[in-house]
């Protein structure tokens, strides 16, 4: 329906709802129920409180540096809801609502960002590779993850995420490559939110759109309003069929914006005006099907209330556990290098353990 | 006479030395705008203009490599990798082609540029924004290695390195960015690469170390001095070309060697001195030649990332070791 | 005239004189003189002969590894007569045609395949970096070069070559990114061979033609027909003096067939047939120069056998200079590591020597 | 039990594992129809088909990315690098992701894959051909280096690494590939990754090599020993994890350490050696451990090699002088 015939080029961006919370493309509108329209929302409020929330932790001196994902929930959740649990996720940091999505334990994602590895111990059916800080980099492993699944004949998808910023590394272009020639079970979502740390979009390329990139590979390319959640699913939903049924990769550029800072180390008043932000605003993802919803009578502000106290209990609660969880052991830094400690690291443990007790 | 951290000493380094050489251009992810993640390029756009000092597109190995055409076309630049962790992509065009223009063309093109990268933990970071790779440079031959301690050696060797005629991996211990305040002269001087520092001298044990472990160091020594013995401590700010000569004197007069470093232990720096002391020394050795360095494994994130750098403490159990055996 | 408007995805190839050395488009024919059309034909005779030469010398044990250029003569000579001799060049290593062209001394060029690195010493004027072997990695350098020029307002436009294979890479991706955002002096060349080693050009990439690719940038991207000397040589002309303009980089492939193997350590009948071949041989790039001097009358097998003659005796007479050139010394495999030695190189050099004089 | 070389133990080895385990792919560089440029893949393709034995995109970070994709996703992946002197694109790869999944992930990912390499000089190539660069891989935690002397290690220790938990980087000294023939087993053996062994022993002097050098140094051994002396020849086998064990008994009861490489002198792996005998054998020695390797300098191009690598005189000389200390 979007994918054929795609001409990237045409800046005709994919949106089905507009941020008024109007259905502008009815001929579009996926399949939902309104269940899983409300789980949907539920979802995107989920992640913004969590954000809001690490936030003020972090403000707080609770928690240390944090990637927020503020504005881009429904780039996030729409893709995270077209694809099954079994499938597999490669992400770099600014993901929330896909892991939310795919029922990573709020208690681990808060562990891993209050500073312990422990927390990418995510349960096996989560299927999501852990953060991945080199930009794009983790888009070669989206690649081998499909390979791995169309090997076994495995009726899996993986799903790539990338910045705007990561379309310039060399790894983007190589995972695309990879994928179109090897025809793997993969759908690239570039969350173009205009914005590399303080670098602008313009400066990492001069092509419209990103979704235009899929040209250079033959594989089909599709700018989405990335805050238009129907949209966003309908798009990934398509993308990710084809690939399941052997249909090859898609690029799909989900446009959205940045509402907060890059991470809390960083401060975008320096390199923006809030004028800008004022007018993404207006475009913001979860205000957007809220009013949809209101209209539509499946949501009102008395669920709306309940729902986010809910949200916060938890994200307070799970927040508490991660405040009381036992502290890194010196086991637990050696114990993940190899299977097993090699002869030179058992040394270096003992005689740091020595040491450590000898301060006690 | 400015008193400057060594972050705004290396802002004061760039900015001298673009007012006084118009084909020093600096640019790197986030440099032009802001100014760089850690301000280091702060202001030197709005002075110099975008044509030299300018975001790069997020690609080290394009950083890299363009800087390698620019600098064989005659211009001098200082690129940023935000976090040394992030140089990788960019590892090919530094090993392959900058460390070796000047061989494979025999003289004809010279790769005069700077890789400035903030390196080195515990500031509770994130992954990959901890490491310490000084080895990953130190042994590919063509490239020189700078560490400075200071704010007035930063300056000093910054530049030395801009005004190189070889390539400079200038690596700064971000965790002292802003830790102390020196006088840093307003004047031109430098330091020359390849010379180490005699912090302090002493007769009774050699300690080497660079970068913010020089802090540290001497912080142990003075613990350990108190109990009666007589430390040397050398800053050796060059990491490759090593100043041999000035390290291998000092373990003729004390007979005793401790290195400190940031590097994980094996196949690591201090290796390479322990080596360069067995060669050039070994009879006057009356202990053996240590390393305090963090074990075998990856930066931990932060809960755990004391467990990764040697301390005060430990380096002055280390420094208590060698002095009594 | 070619470039705007550029539809790369056309699949039209830009052809000027077909292989039977007829003009099938005189419209774009370039305005050449005689005297350079013959100049253009020399310069291809002499790579060829080079290469014939340089492959006999290593069945005779002479000169080890050599990456033969025979086939692609039009593409290299005809892209290199389109740029100045104050143009830069940064090539791989199988672009022979483009030194000549340069005025890369020919003792220098065999000097450095016999395996000795001072061959890469080319007197200062001819502008082209030395070989580089890490694949598509030299176009990064070709943007730095561009930038210089253009940060001095020097009108010098760098060219990049690269090879199908090379098109792979991630640098090659970052190299046409970089020129395009910062609208650098460059001109991008993909020598498509059909082959990066053994790996035909259909498992690097799925897109129809390389051109494509330049979609990706925003830049023009055109497909030449690489064995037409006069169609490279019009279209590269064209990119060129836009680049000197202003007017910011270009891809161009260059559609060709290399006909050899891939270094004298390659067996390419492993991996591909002689009636592939004999189909190109009919296409070769001398022998339609070649038809078309000799229909418009500059040509005759007189001359064509004193040309022969001659450079065949410039080869050999430099290649016995070269079989008689000095050994490399110890000093040169340390002179130009740095500057100047460092303390602990000097030792080493000190040992090595007293070694080798031990044993003499 | 067939006659191979190394190059054909290689081969077998890869036949016999993709045979018993399905879910080993094998892919690189003109892996697959041609069966690799020095064809240790050859025939493979045909015998388990494309979609195991295929020739990659000519992109070395892909080539290892997506290994580890695979191998995080159920498969075995051993990947070819053409020459290792090209794997820096694929460095970031190895280092950052490679070495550390299990970290990351506390276990739930890993990455049991193989990163095969041709590498070292002595063949008369060209640039970027002839690369050592051990220490590369060896000074990064979560990486196992290993290195093969002998077409009957070769097959022992490429199946112990395909099994292996862990990502194995497997450089092959290519300039032995075709030098002599051995009886290699037809059926499963494995020979454990992180143990030396000891060539032949000796009660006057330690030499710890690997790969090629293992041969010259035999030669040189061979020839001193002419001279009266009882020498030990270690080989390493495993670069990391190093069996310091091994190593360490030997230099106690010797006394005296020469370890020769192909890799540049400085930050060298040799450098570790002498490190780890500083450190465990200390009072055992009686003249300065010793390295024999290039000099500084980048190999040359094939007329000028034969100042890069230390031949067997070269080594002689080494070891006579530390015996004679
Ligand atoms: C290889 C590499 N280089 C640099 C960095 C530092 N860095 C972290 S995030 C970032 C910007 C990423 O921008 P984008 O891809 O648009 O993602 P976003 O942060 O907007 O989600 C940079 C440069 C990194 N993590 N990895
Ligand atoms: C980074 C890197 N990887 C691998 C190689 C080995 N190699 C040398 S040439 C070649 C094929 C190049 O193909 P292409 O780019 O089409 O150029 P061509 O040889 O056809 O001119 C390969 C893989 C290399 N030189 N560099
Ligand atoms: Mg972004
Ligand atoms: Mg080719």
């Amino acid at each position: 329906m979007f994918l054929k015939p795609y001409v990237p080029q045409s800046e005709e961006m994919v949106q089905i709802m507009d941020p008024n919370g109007n259905i502008v493309k009815p001929e579009w509108m996926p399949n939902l129920s309104n269940e899983e329209i409300i789980e949907m929302y539920e979802t995107m409020v989920f992640s913004r409180i969590i954000d809001e929330k690490i936030l003020q932790y972090q403000r707080q001196g609770r928690i240390l540096t944090y990637a927020p994902n503020l504005g881009q929930e429904a780039a996030q959740v729409g893709s995270g809801f077209a694809i099954k649990q079994t499938d597999w996720v490669a992400s770099a940091f600014r993901e929330l609502g896909v892991w939310l999505r795919k029922k990573a334990p709020l208690y681990n994602i808060l562990l891993y960002w209050y500073g312990n590895e422990e927390g990418m111990h995510m349960p096996e059916e989560v299927r999501i590779l852990p953060v991945s800080v080199p930009i794009a980099s983790q888009l070669q492993h989206a690649t081998g993850l499909a390979y791995a699944s169309k090997y076994r004949n495995e009726p899996d998808v993986t799903l790539g995420y990338v910045g705007d910023g990561g379309t310039s590394q060399g790894d983007f272009h190589e995972a695309l490559n990879f994928a179109s020639v090897n025809q793997t079970p993969n759908v690239f979502i570039v969350q173009n939110n205009q914005f590399a740390i303080s670098t602008r979009r313009a400066v990492q390329t001069k092509v419209k759109t990103i979704a235009e990139k899929a040209l250079a590979y033959g594989m089909p390319g599709i700018q989405v309003d990335g805050n238009d959640i129907f949209a966003m699913y309908a798009v990934t939903k398509e993308a990710v069929d084809q690939a399941r049924n052997g249909g090859g990769p898609t690029l799909i550029e989900a446009y959205t914006y940045r509402l907060g800072a890059h991470t809390t180390a960083d401060d975008p008043t320096v390199y923006r005006d809030q004028e800008e932000v004022e007018e993404w605003l207006k475009k913001d993802p979860i205000d957007r099907l809220k009013k949809y919803m209101l209209k539509a009578g499946i949501w009102d502000e008395e669920k709306e209330e309940a729902l986010r106290k809910e949200k916060s209990e938890i994200v307070k609660s799970e927040f508490t556990k991660v405040e009381n969880s036992e502290p890194v052991a010196l086991e637990a830094v050696f114990d993940y290098i190899y299977a097993d400690k090699t002869s030179i690291q058992k040394e270096q443990y003992y005689k740091l353990k020595a040491l450590q007790e000898e301060v006690e | 006479m400015a008193v400057l951290n060594l972050i705004e000493a290396i802002t004061h380094a760039l900015d001298y030395e673009m007012g006084k050489d118009e084909s020093v251009v600096v640019y790197g992810e986030d440099v032009g705008f802001e100014g760089g993640v850690f301000r280091a390029t702060k202001g030197l756009q709005q002075k110099y203009g975008e044509k030299r000092v300018f975001d790069s597109i997020l690609a080290e190995s394009s950083i890299v490599g363009s800087g390698i055409g620019m600098a064989i076309n005659g211009l001098r630049p200082v690129v940023e990798i935000q976090f040394s962790g992030f140089m990788f992509p960019g590892y090919n065009q530094i090993v392959t082609h900058a460390a070796r223009m000047r061989n494979r063309s025999r003289g004809l093109y010279t790769v005069p540029m700077v890789i400035r990268m903030p390196y080195g933990g515990g500031v509770r970071a994130l992954e990959h924004h901890s490491e310490s790779l000084e080895v990953l440079f130190a042994h590919i031959p063509g490239l020189k290695v700078v560490i400075p301690s200071t704010p007035y050696d930063a300056k000093g060797l910054l530049l030395a390195a801009i005004r190189d005629p070889d390539p400079v991996i200038f690596l700064e211990p971000k965790r002292i960015y802003r830790a102390f305040k020196q006088e840093v002269p307003e004047e031109d001087y430098t330091i020359p690469i390849g010379k180490a520092k005699v912090v302090k001298s002493g007769s009774d044990l050699t300690v080497v170390t660079w970068g913010a472990m020089v802090r540290d160091t001497q912080k142990a020594i003075e613990i350990v001095e108190k109990e009666g013995f007589n430390i040397e401590l050398i800053d050796l700010r060059t990491i490759s070309p090593i100043d041999q000569e000035t390290v291998v004197e000092s373990v003729k007069k004390t007979g005793r060697f401790v290195v400190v470093h940031e590097a994980v232990s094996s196949y690591g720096p201090g290796a390479e001195l322990i080596s360069i002391i067995n060669e050039k020394a070994f009879l006057h050795l009356e202990a053996p030649p240590t390393r305090v360095a963090p074990p075998d494994i990856i930066v931990p994130l932060p809960k755990g990332e004391h467990h990764y750098l040697p301390d005060v403490n430990h380096i002055a159990v280390a420094l208590r070791q060698v002095l009594k055996f």
